[in-house]
């Protein structure tokens, strides 16, 4: 696999690898188990980003096998509960594990390994946060604002300031990684699209690199291209987005409303250039199913930026709203670090990352992207993140599109492994996909940006913010809850 | 006709020490339950006794000769301690009624009732008391008997303690007391307080102001004014429930009835800054009162800390009527003494009310805690309206008597402006202003003390498997009709307050009560008027217009109850509402520099990975002045007993040298 | 910032549907419409593995066509040739769940 | 049988009836990939402004007429999904919105039901993936009957429509 080096230990060692890994400066990327030949086979991937390069350590896991990698590197927390969730494998020692995809009061069911009772009708929520003394915990969610996805926040306030924070995801967990067990990687491709549809091109791009590398195919120079510019264009309509929630989250209704009519002609140069909405059906297993419309997005596209361009900037001198952004839900750039995050969100805490210019797959050797960092950590910072990508966007659509075309390439049937990766709108995408003797899914792993980024979310809302600050967070934040819950 | 009044205090005294004698037999029920009915009936009378007196006390002092045990045993019925003396029956007649279902018979009642019998006489005879000698035994017999009362519970861990403090405290205001009477005793030459009251004109201003100052001071440990009032909120919890109605139903009161003694009658017509002071201390005590309290999380010491408030708003109304009577505005200084008179009445009456329901929650759930509590008003339905009325009372809110009487403290003091010199006017305003912050604050915090506990969803087991079998109701439930009573009848209730004030002040105040509109004016016709009773029809009749449009338009279809909304989540729990800390919130962020919160924070997810996990927040506000007055004052007390030891080396040589010492000494003095 | 001055400058940009239909709606995604007399059962059966979203299925001699299930992505159009073409109708709610269920006869021959 | 249908008639009306002037709404994501949550909040977009029609948002369910749900019914949100519903006063409407509420993406299985119709009674259905703004507000006016149903007529066989 170009691009990627595989290591395999043993179990014993995996201790002293983390750690090797960690002084070394190595980025945690993912950690997720495989069921294989009689055991569980567990990955860790880990960024080398100077070296532009992935590493996936493989190492059998035993239930109870290992001491917790989350002591030794704190961003694996997530994945180590996933992993107990899915495959049942516990580090050793009484550290508790949180509940991340399956509702607290559901017995544990391993769905990877074939187990699956139907989840009951929840009776009871014991959730893994008893408040005790004089905060308490006000319950928000999961049916929230009219048109925001179904998250559960246990805000743990003294009143006004919020304390603790803890989120229940679980109500959007649908299975997708168990269900594509065994499908065709067409069929694969129509669901992997539909996990996080507001990244649907970067995830089943990284999704289509996986089986390409597993394939050991390149895409035809054409489809590159046109795989860049739709992945820009789902950049530009996603900040769109999040500057518009965050005018609505502030308040500011005529801010809101510049910023969806900028959104809605975005939205609409997608419909030209792909013939959808939200760019569904672009990628294509060896290549794209269609190519881009030039013509129409070199006549929309730039009037939306423009749009978008004179909002954002009305915004930014409007005090009332930036005031209400700064020192908002701030994540120093330590804790960015050591929760390992990924997109605006790490580069608005001073880490500078982008899997395109550090892990570029074809295409993005030229295209030569500017990535733009500041250090402010706070939701201004990740704003103006966003709207510096909006620019460098629109420039790198506007220069690929006389190469972009149509076509793909046959990717030989067989079993193979591979690891795809892509910058979605919210950081960098993985996958992983394994495939059995006749070709189809034997695992895919899918690791959306959210799930590295909502951590981040609990400490940016812990930072002496306000009941009124935590929707500011969520917007300036833009993780989906369908990207975390998969 | 006053005759009639002294044979009913009589009785009603009588009874009292009768209830004392037959409350050692209270070991079984029957016993029991005749000495709370003695207590309750003496109560009866004394408040009977005391309205009378009140009604009939035509401006003269009555003095009534008894046996002359030591001297002249003289008692007096002064229509200023008349009003006292009511509330006193009225206290005992409600705690006599309460007694039975709250306490169980055995040794604990055995010793209990009959100390709050005597308690009870001992305060009657302090009231009555005519000459200086037997206000003093009184007294103090009175804070002994309140601090056997307070140690009810002796074994529970804190009250020994609360009780101490309470005593000690007591003392020590005692002792200011004993120099005050001293001090006009002998610039007077005589015991008799009608003798002081008629030569005190003619005592020298240094001696007379030395002589005020103490009384106010000794008297202020006693009422609970702010830098003395560290006993209060300790000694409240520790008493049992009509124990500590007693105490901040009564016993406060007395301070506050010796302030007023001293500052109206015995040294009548002293100078300014006398009112001043007293407002100022007023004024303190009532912000700071109402601010500590909002940060109780238990009931009684939240209760105990809205007394101090109560009493600073009383004061604040005496000091302000000694001002403007200084400043010869007398009409208004009769009038705030009316109107702090009648605040004394209605606090007895809704403080009391309180402090018996909150003995009820405790006695059904078994815990003070509000953030344990919840969802009462479903559980104890009777006690939960009752209590509802107190705090609409104590809250101020029309047409309750609170409002009836805090609106006359507003009128009194805003007519500031009535006095000459502008700083006076200006001054008399602020104390105002800092009445109204109170006002404000003590809405709020009413609104906590009966919202969290009561409505809502119960927080706990305990509140939630609470029962109303067996809890006493007659008691407050007696306490709330005169609470209503005197809301709406508040014009009555001025008449006679208004005669009392006459007597006292020696003037006709203006009030004329427009008893066929039932409107009262305060002093001067061109400033304000209401009607208390038209205002309490009036709402009703507001509160009737929605109630019928809503039963009127009533949908007929099928009805659907559907648990309250909650965001959907999978089970809404009584933890996830407000708790008492947290609804006070505002305050403890806006007032952070008085209270400089200390507070401590433990929650899982400070872990590096992020582990979601329990959280315990728990929050302490530093208490000012135990740290910074008492402290030092103790310690410099300890350090001085250190510095003195020396001198009792237990060597008896030396003793018989001191004696020789002091005796050349007194020799030296006396040839000089 | 006079927000509202920057509201009016942009003027009425609300559309007038359900009065008048925009015109950029015909690039809307949308269910395939066939031609029964060209549809082979062969081709049909193409067609039923070219979906992704499960929308089409054979049912006896009838290609049945879940319009609930159809995302409108157009693989079966750019497969069918001449006998699958795009209906650009986006206005498909209904009440009947089954009225969403199409039934088209196969005609062709083959 | 036909009697049946009558009184179905006469339900209809009166529910076009009650709901013809304005019609406050409630969403509820089930489980959805957030790109309906998207086209739903565009609604009250200038371009679409779902005011103009007398359509509204509302936080509380009790203040809803309409409760729209997306998402592929996921089991874990039953309890909130049917506690919603519950929570909305009769008269009510649910639409179910995008093709995993109507059962196309995903299938029945331990985590998912698969179609919002097996968790609460389903009134209007509108496809789509995602059903565009447009479309919605087309499936919100047919809920309240100010629309009449396009695709009851629709034949998508271009032979048949050719020959009628």
């Amino acid at each position: 696999m170009d691009g990627t080096l595989v290591a395999r230990i043993a179990e014993t060692e995996l201790e002293s690898v983390v750690a090797g890994l960690g002084e070394h400066g190595a980025r945690f990327a993912d950690l997720f188990g495989t069921p294989e030949d009689g055991g569980v086979t567990g990955r860790l991937v880990y960024g080398l980003d100077d070296e532009q390069r992935y590493l996936v350590v493989e190492t059998p896991l035993a239930d109870r096998g290992h001491p917790p990698i989350s002591d030794l590197e704190p961003a694996a927390f997530v994945e180590e509960c996933e992993l107990f969730e899915q495959v049942g494998i516990r580090p050793s020692g009484d550290r508790p594990l949180n509940r991340i995809l399956m509702p607290p009061h559901a017995e544990h069911a391993f769905p990877l390994l074939g187990g699956g009772s139907r989840s009951a009708v929840p009776r009871e929520l014991h959730a893994p946060h008893h408040v005790r003394g004089e905060a308490f915990e006000f319950p928000f969610g999961p049916v929230r604002v009219a048109g925001w996805e179904s998250l559960y926040m246990g805000l743990v306030t003294t009143g006004e300031e919020v304390l603790d924070l803890y989120l229940f995801h679980w109500h959007k967990h649908r299975g997708v990684e168990r269900r594509l067990q065994g499908l065709q990687p067409e069929r694969g491709l129509f669901l992997v699209e539909r996990t996080d549809g507001l990244s649907a091109v970067a995830l089943s791009l990284a999704y289509c690199r996986a089986i390409e590398v597993a394939g050991g195919v390149e895409p035809p120079r054409p489809a590159a291209s046109t795989r860049i510019v739709a992945l820009e264009l789902e950049r530009i309509y996603n900040h769109a987005q999040s500057v518009a929630l965050l005018c609505q989250t502030t308040g500011l209704s005529v801010g809101q409303a510049q910023a969806e009519i900028a959104l809605e002609q975005l939205l609409r140069v997608n419909l030209a250039a792909f013939g959808h909405r939200y760019l569904f059906g672009v990628a294509a297993l060896g290549g794209v199913r269609r190519g881009p419309e030039a013509d129409a997005i070199r006549r929309l596209l730039p009037a939306a930026v423009d749009e978008l361009r004179r909002a954002v900037q009305a915004l930014l001198r409007t005090n009332s709203h930036v005031d209400r952004l700064e020192a908002c839900g701030t994540v120093p750039g330590e804790t960015a670090r050591r929760l390992g995050l990924v997109g605006p969100v790490a580069r608005a805490s001073a880490i500078d990352l982008d899997a395109r210019r550090d892990h570029p797959w074809p295409g993005w050797h030229e295209a030569a992207p500017e990535v733009a960092v500041r250090d402010g950590g706070d939701a201004l910072a990740r704003m103006e993140v966003m709207v510096a990508e909006v620019e460098e966007a629109q420039r790198l659509v506007l220069e690929q599109l006389p190469a972009a075309g149509a076509g793909t390439v046959d990717i030989p049937r067989g079993p193979g492994t591979g690891l795809g990766w892509a910058e979605s709108p919210r950081g960098e995408t993985l996958a992983y996909v394994s495939l059995d003797e006749g070709g189809r899914l034997a695992r895919v792993r899918l690791r959306p940006a959210p799930v590295r980024n909502w951590r981040a979310f609990d400490d940016a809302a812990r930072a002496r913010n306000v009941f009124t600050d935590i929707p500011i967070i969520e917007a300036s934040f833009w993780q989906t809850v369908a990207g975390f819950a998969r | 006709m006053i005759h009639a009044a002294a044979v009913l205090l009589v009785v009603g005294g009588g009874l009292w020490l009768g209830a004392a004698l037959l409350g050692t037999l209270a070991r079984e029920r029957a016993g029991l339950l005749v000495t709370a009915g003695a207590s309750a009936l003496g109560g009866a009378a004394v408040a009977a006794g005391g309205t009378l007196v009140a009604v009939h006390g035509s401006g003269a002092v009555h003095t009534v000769g008894a046996g002359n045990l030591v001297g002249t045993v003289t008692l007096r019925l002064d229509p200023l301690a008349a009003v006292f003396v009511a509330v006193l029956g009225l206290v005992a007649l409600a705690l006599g009624l309460y007694v039975p279902r709250y306490h169980e018979p055995g040794a604990g009642s055995a010793y209990y009732l009959p100390a709050l019998a005597l308690a009870f006489f001992a305060s009657l005879v302090v009231l009555v008391a005519g000459n200086a000698v037997v206000f003093l035994v009184a007294w103090e017999s009175m804070t002994l008997f309140s601090y056997l009362v307070v140690l009810r519970h002796h074994r529970r861990p804190g009250v020994g303690r609360a009780a101490f403090l309470f005593l000690a405290l007591g003392e020590a205001g005692f002792a200011l007391i004993v120099a005050a009477f001293a001090i006009l005793a002998t610039q007077t030459g005589t015991l008799d307080l009608a003798g002081i009251a008629a030569r005190s004109g003619a005592v020298s201003a240094g001696w007379r102001d030395a002589a005020f100052v103490l009384a106010l001071f000794g008297f202020g440990f006693k009422a609970g004014l702010v830098p003395l009032h560290i006993w209060l909120p300790e000694a409240h919890p520790a008493a049992p429930a009509d124990g500590s109605a007693f105490l901040s139903g009564l016993v406060l009161k007395l301070g506050v009835f010796g302030i007023a003694l001293f500052g109206f009658e015995l040294e009548r017509g002293g100078p300014a800054w006398w009112g001043l002071l007293t407002m100022g201390l007023g004024a303190l005590s009532a912000v700071l009162g109402i601010l500590y309290a909002l940060m109780e999380r238990d009931l009684k010491r939240f209760l105990a800390y809205s007394s101090i408030e109560n009493i600073g708003v009383i004061l604040t109304a005496l000091g302000g009527g000694m001002v403007f009577s200084a400043y010869g505005q007398r009409a208004i200084g009769a009038f705030l003494l009316l109107a702090a008179l009648y605040h004394v009445v209605n606090h007895g009456v809704y403080k009391t009310l309180l402090f018996l329901e909150a003995g009820v929650v405790e006695h059904a759930t078994g815990t003070r805690d509000m953030d344990r509590l919840g969802g009462l008003i479903h559980r104890l339905p009777a006690s939960s309206v009752i209590s509802l009325v107190g705090t609409l009372g104590i809250a101020a809110l029309p047409p309750f008597n609170g409002f009836v009487s805090e609106w006359l403290i507003f009128q009194g003091l805003f007519q500031g402006f009535r006095i000459g010199s502008n700083l006076i006017g200006i001054l008399i305003v602020v104390a105002g202003a800092s009445l109204a912050l109170t006002g404000g604050l003590a809405i709020m915090g009413f609104a906590r003390a009966f919202g969290i506990p009561f409505l809502g969803m119960p927080r706990s087991r305990a509140a939630a498997e609470a029962s109303e079998r067996g809890q006493p109701l007659a008691g407050p439930g007696l306490l709330a009709a005169v609470c209503v009573a005197l809301g709406v009848g508040a014009p009555l209730a001025l008449t006679v307050l208004d005669r009392v004030a006459r007597a006292t002040s020696g003037i006709e105040i203006h009030s004329r009560l427009l008893l066929p509109q039932l409107t009262v004016i305060p002093a001067h016709t061109d400033f304000a008027a209401f009607s208390p009773t038209y205002l309490a029809v009036f709402l009703l009749c507001v509160a009737a217009v929605p109630l019928l449009i809503y039963l009127a338009g009533r949908p007929r279809g099928a009805r659907r109850v559907v648990p309250v909304w909650d965001g959907g989540i999978l089970d809404f729990r009584g933890t996830m509402q407000y708790t008492a800390t947290t609804y006070a919130n505002p305050t403890r962020v806006t007032f952070e520099a008085l209270y400089r919160p200390e507070f401590h924070l433990e929650r899982a997810s400070d872990d590096p990975a992020g582990r979601s996990g329990p959280v315990h927040y728990r929050f302490q506000v530093l208490p000012i002045f135990e740290r910074f007055l008492y402290r030092p004052v103790v310690r410099a007390v300890e350090w001085l007993a250190d510095v003195v030891r020396p001198i009792q080396s237990g060597d008896v040589n030396l003793y018989l040298l001191y004696v020789l010492l002091v005796v050349i000494v007194a020799y030296l003095i006396y040839t000089y | 910032m006079l927000w509202f001055l920057r509201g009016l400058r942009k003027g009425v940009v609300t559309t007038r549907y359900p009065r008048e239909r925009d015109a950029w709606t015909d690039g809307l995604p949308s269910p395939p419409a066939f031609r029964s007399d060209l549809l082979t059962p062969t081709l049909a059966g193409r067609l039923v593995d070219a979906c992704h979203s499960g929308a089409l299925r054979l049912e006896g001699d009838e290609l049945v066509l879940d319009l609930g299930s159809c995302g409108g992505c157009g693989d079966c159009v750019r497969l069918g040739g001449e006998a699958v073409y795009r209906s650009g109708e986006f206005e498909l709610a209904s009440r009947d769940r089954e009225a969403l269920v199409k039934r088209i006869p196969l005609g062709g021959a083959g | 049988m036909n009697d049946e249908l009558r009184l179905a008639g006469e339900l209809r009306e009166r529910i076009d009836g009650l709901f013809g002037r304005s019609l406050h709404i409630r969403t509820f994501d089930s489980g959805s990939c957030a790109v309906c949550e998207s086209e739903l909040r565009l609604l009250s977009s200038p371009y679409y402004d779902l005011h103009r029609l007398g359509l509204f948002f509302t936080p509380a369910p009790r203040h809803a007429d309409l409760l729209l749900v997306t998402g592929a019914a996921v089991r874990a949100a039953d309890a909130a999904l049917r506690k919603t519903l519950e929570a909305i006063p009769e008269p009510r409407l649910v639409v179910a919105v995008g093709a995993c509420a109507l059962g196309g993406v995903f299938e029945e299985d331990e985590l998912v039901h698969g179609r919002v119709d097996d968790v609460v009674p389903v009134d209007v259905y509108i496809p789509g993936c995602p059903p565009s703004p447009l479309a919605l507000l087309h499936g919100l006016l047919v809920a309240t009957g100010r629309l009449e149903e396009k695709v009851q007529a629709l034949s998508f066989d271009l032979r048949r429509e050719a020959v009628a």
